[in-house]
């Protein structure tokens, strides 16, 4: 029997409650060969910044135990660069697209996400408030009133889903993403990567060469879930999970934690169809757990 | 589908006639060596290099030393065993006519040499008069490898080791020097075109004298790569315009002219 | 040649640069057929209470990738328990003595505390502000100034050396370790777990009891090694660096961060050897390294 | 060192002669299956039942069925391999006295049957004469296993299958039954006494039938043990008095009157 996996994150509808973590899938055309993008439920693109930026010098990501850690200081092209020359091979497939879009202060987040309106190029907006690789691009993330004006600010330029995107490097989010909320957020997503860092006892120096950088993997799940889990009590707009999911009984999980939808992030570098495998195995999953719809498990955990 | 090419170095052979046929020199594949007795303990695939294909037979290889799980995985793979790969992977690949007239010269050190063996041995294929060395070192003669088939190709091999337990003692660029010096007496005056592909501070050392030489140097470069496919933008290269570079799909292989190397 | 190893946590001396975790080795009488206790730089013992404490129903732990999840909740015989069956065998050995104390309220603390002191009980104390698993247990740690207030009512009561145990699960360490040394704690302890969950997909249920616990292992020590580099970036006291080290080249990382000495948490549930096996590979670390002292890598880190 | 049980159960031998001879039925020892393919992916010691000890060679046996990395990587063994172990741990035993006039009736199921397996055999060695039974289930007969030599030691096997396709069809506890109803026909008027290891809902089945008929019973708990050894006191069982009790170095073995199925 046919299981429903549609969901909607505003009035963003996704064909699958699976989409792409910013920052690990590009811009949908470096795997041109490999995915058919009309088979996500949505694909979330790399940050996309007022200006162009260069990104960090190398080393940028090195491995720990179950976890990547990056540090690649939100490399693109800049917004007109996304609008010219990614936008035109994304609207060749029948697929929702989220951009991610980080910036230093209210008026950059509201400038591309005016653009983005204005020209069509996006679905929804994910607000990157919690990118722990730039200054201040955490800051946002880490106070309610902060989250709260990045959020009006952009919401007074336009009409489409704005997602905040949160952080875990902060003593409770729970006030966090009831801001978010209150300020009109349509949604939530959750978590971004865990700062931390990595030596090499050998060469007694940094393996990044911005001494810092973000966690990423199975190595974060525990705490994504129980961000995920914190998060679904506290507010009543969907949540976006992520976090360490390798595979659908991962996505399993987050949804039971009260994700509403679920993002295949650091997994998509092993195998960049993760995205559409992990949304056959929660069809699977239902099935043979006798729900026939995705919206039956979420938050189901007890 | 395992051969032992030298204490702790495996020769990996696995069958996939659209990477026999599409793989240039510089291609690289990227292996994820997960089985139930590991799983988790290493997340990212890692890239190697192909090492020889044999079209015909639709056959690949790789060349391999065993440093952490995903190589020590693959050390234990038996014939039969299903390798998990992405591949042909690479944007710009080494480049070189078989048939024009100069002297093509690889310097190679640990995991490089293989992709300049296939490298050298395409040349030859396709032009057996091609005049081809190859230049490589080692801290010790026991851990050279990858020169299987070359000299019977015809190549020049020149093998450089810290000891000099084989070959010219020193390093690759005391084996490169003489090639490079003009008037050029050995080399029969064609001009030469240098390939290389080792570790970083190696490559760094051929560029550096290649462009003091002015002659033109080919790059490889070996750095972590994430993904492998594009996506991640973790293994850049500073290019001299100041911009960043995905080694992955817009290289592995650079003009010496373009990189930094900081 | 030799290389010195000992180090001093305040008026404390250790041997070897290298003790238990708090939690994870114990009173120290559980491995008496397997471990010297005076091969240690010190023993940590497990969290000890005013009074008894049964701890959290079962499930109490669960593994991750990498990591390990537990919500124990400080079970423990309480103070006199530990001074009548727990003291004696440890003071069999020529090892200095750290006892981990959490408490509810700023008396709790100094309660025990003065016990420890009159007794003889402690060579150091090391102060439990940051237990996930407990309810007030984390709260002292999350701010500056009640960070200070358990402090400085150690203080009052006794001379031996106080070790401030904090928190990876705030947004910012480092003024809560200012707060610590300012009201006049010896040294710093960090990290304590970090919060997590884990689901079971198919149960869909929480894996622990307790719902919510702390993660160890070597998943967290991205987040350790950097919380460490912070805090000897802010404070001029000792650290003790923990999270995730299961062999002397971790240990060597988390010198290089700015610990003066480490702590063998996790592994030791794998090999109770592991705080004598570091020791010794840090000074094969230090010999190989051409250095003949411990401090000349303290911090080092470039 | 390896051999196959039944489809994916192995029986592994290891060498140490203190181990065989101290293990009683119901020790156990914790593996580390840790190599350099798989560093990182298990990072606890896994528990596993002594199954069979022979003192004379100095040998010991567990049985393992392939769940996770540590049986994945056991499963690899060869001979000659390490075994990285600690053991025999367990602090409370299996308690039978061989000659006393009892009925000693074993129930398990899955990996608790390599234990019970252990304790007929040390009862029928002590005592060739005793009354043993061994009542074991599995969904179908071919994941029976564990009960090697116990037949040529004279030991009673009831097996029960949940599909009847070996023995009687049903529960553990549909064999167990019969032989606690009073007055017991077929024990020839011995007291039962009952041991038991296997899942959690089946030993509680035991031990309530055990209660109901007022017989003893000895449950061998089977909680995930991250330590083994006491230190950790993640293993812990909520006893009828109210208080935790690690199941590691308190256990695993309790009387079944002391135990809450919570
Ligand atoms: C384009 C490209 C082509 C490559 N081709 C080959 C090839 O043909 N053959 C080959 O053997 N390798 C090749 N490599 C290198 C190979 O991908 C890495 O060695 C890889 O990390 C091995 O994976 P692992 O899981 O076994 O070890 P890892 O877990 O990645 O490494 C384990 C430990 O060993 C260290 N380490 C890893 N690799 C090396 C090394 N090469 N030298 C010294 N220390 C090391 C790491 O820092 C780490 O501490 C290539 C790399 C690139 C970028
Ligand atoms: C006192 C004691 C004695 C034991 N004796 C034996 C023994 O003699 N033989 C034996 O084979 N096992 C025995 N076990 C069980 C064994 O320790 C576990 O199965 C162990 O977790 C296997 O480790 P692993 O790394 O292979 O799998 P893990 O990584 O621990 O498990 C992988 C996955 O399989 C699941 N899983 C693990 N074990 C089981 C199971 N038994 N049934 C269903 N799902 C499971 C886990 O939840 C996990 O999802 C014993 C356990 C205890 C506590
Ligand atoms: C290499 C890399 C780049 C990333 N870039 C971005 C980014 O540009 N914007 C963003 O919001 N998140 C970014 N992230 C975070 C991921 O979208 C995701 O939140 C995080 O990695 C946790 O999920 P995972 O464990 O499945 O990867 C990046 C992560 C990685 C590993
Ligand atoms: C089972 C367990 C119990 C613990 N109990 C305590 C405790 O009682 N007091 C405390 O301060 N820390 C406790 N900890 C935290 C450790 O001391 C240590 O800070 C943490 O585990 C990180 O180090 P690791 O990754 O090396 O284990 C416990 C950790 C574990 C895994
Ligand atoms: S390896 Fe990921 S972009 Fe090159
Ligand atoms: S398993 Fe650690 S105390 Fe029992």
């Amino acid at each position: 029997m046919a299981v429903n996996l549609a969901v909607k994150i505003g009035s963003m509808v996704m064909r699958t409650p699976v989409t792409t973590g910013s920052g690990t899938f590009g811009f949908g055309s470096e795997t041109k060969d490999l995915v058919d993008l009309s088979k996500l439920g949505a694909v979330c693109v790399k940050a996309t910044t007022r200006e162009r930026r260069l990104g960090n010098p190398p080393a940028r990501m090195c491995e720990t135990a179950s976890g990547v850690l990056n540090a690649i200081g939100l490399q693109n092209g800049g917004i007109e660069n996304y609008i010219l020359e990614k936008l035109p091979y994304l609207r060749q497939f029948d697929v929702p697209i989220i951009v991610n879009v980080p910036g230093e202060n209210p008026e950059d987040f509201a400038y591309v996400a005016r653009r983005l309106t204005e020209t069509g190029g996006a679905d929804a907006i994910e607000l990157n408030i919690s990118c722990p690789n730039v200054s201040h691009g955490l800051d946002y993330a880490t106070q309610p009133h902060l989250t709260a004006e990045i959020i009006a600010a952009v919401k007074a330029v336009t009409h489409l889903p704005i997602i905040a995107k949160l952080s875990p490097n902060v003593t409770d989010i729970r006030p966090i993403a009831k801001a978010a909320e209150d300020a009109g957020a349509d949604a939530i997503s959750l978590i971004n990567t865990v700062i931390g860092t990595a030596i090499d006892a050998r060469k007694r120096t940094f393996k990044l060469a911005n001494k810092t950088g973000g966690l990423s993997g199975p190595a974060i799940k525990p705490i994504a879930l129980l961000a995920v889990y914190r998060v679904a009590q506290t507010v009543h707009i969907p949540i976006i999970g992520m976090g360490g999911i390798m595979n659908a009984t991962d996505a399993v999980e987050f949804i039971l934690a009260g994700a509403t939808a679920v993002a295949a992030g650091t997994v998509s570098f092993v195998n960049p169809l993760a995205a559409i495998e992990i949304a056959d195995g929660i069809a699977d999953y239902l099935t043979q757990n006798g729900f026939t719809d995705v919206h039956d498990i979420i938050g189901a955990v007890q | 589908m395992q051969a032992l090419a030298a204490p702790g170095h495996f020769v990996l052979t696995f069958d996939d006639p659209e990477t026999a046929r599409d793989a240039r020199p510089g291609h690289f594949i990227a292996v994820a060596a997960t089985t139930p007795a590991n799983a988790g303990s290493s997340i990212l695939r890692k890239p190697f290099s192909i090492f020889t294909v044999d079209r015909e037979a639709g056959l690949c290889t790789i060349l391999f030393s065993v440093y952490g799980p995903t190589t020590s995985t693959m050390a234990l793979y038996k014939p039969g065993d299903k390798l998990d790969f992405l591949g042909p992977l690479g944007g710009r690949v080494f480049e070189a006519d078989p048939h024009s007239d100069v002297h093509h010269v690889m310097v190679g050190g640990g995991y490089g040499v293989p992709p300049l063996n296939f490298l050298a041995k395409t040349i030859k294929a396709a032009n057996p008069n091609a005049k081809v060395t190859l230049i490589y070192g080692a801290r010790s003669a026991n851990l050279l490898v990858g020169d299987d088939g070359l000299r019977e190709a015809g190549v020049e091999i020149i093998s450089c080791t810290d000891d000099g337990s084989l070959g010219v003692k020193g390093r690759v660029t005391d084996g490169l020097s003489p090639l490079l010096a003009p008037p050029a007496p050995d080399n029969g005056g064609a001009s030469v075109h240098v390939y290389t592909c080792g570790p970083t501070p190696m490559m760094r050392a051929v560029a550096e004298l290649c462009t003091a030489h002015n002659k033109p140097c080919q790059v490889s470069m070996e750095t972590p790569m994430p993904c492998g496919i594009g996506i991640c933008v973790g293994c850049v290269l500073k290019k001299a315009d100041g911009t960043f570079s995905r080694t992955c799909t817009d290289g592995p292989v650079y003009p010496a002219t373009e990189v930094t190397w900081q």
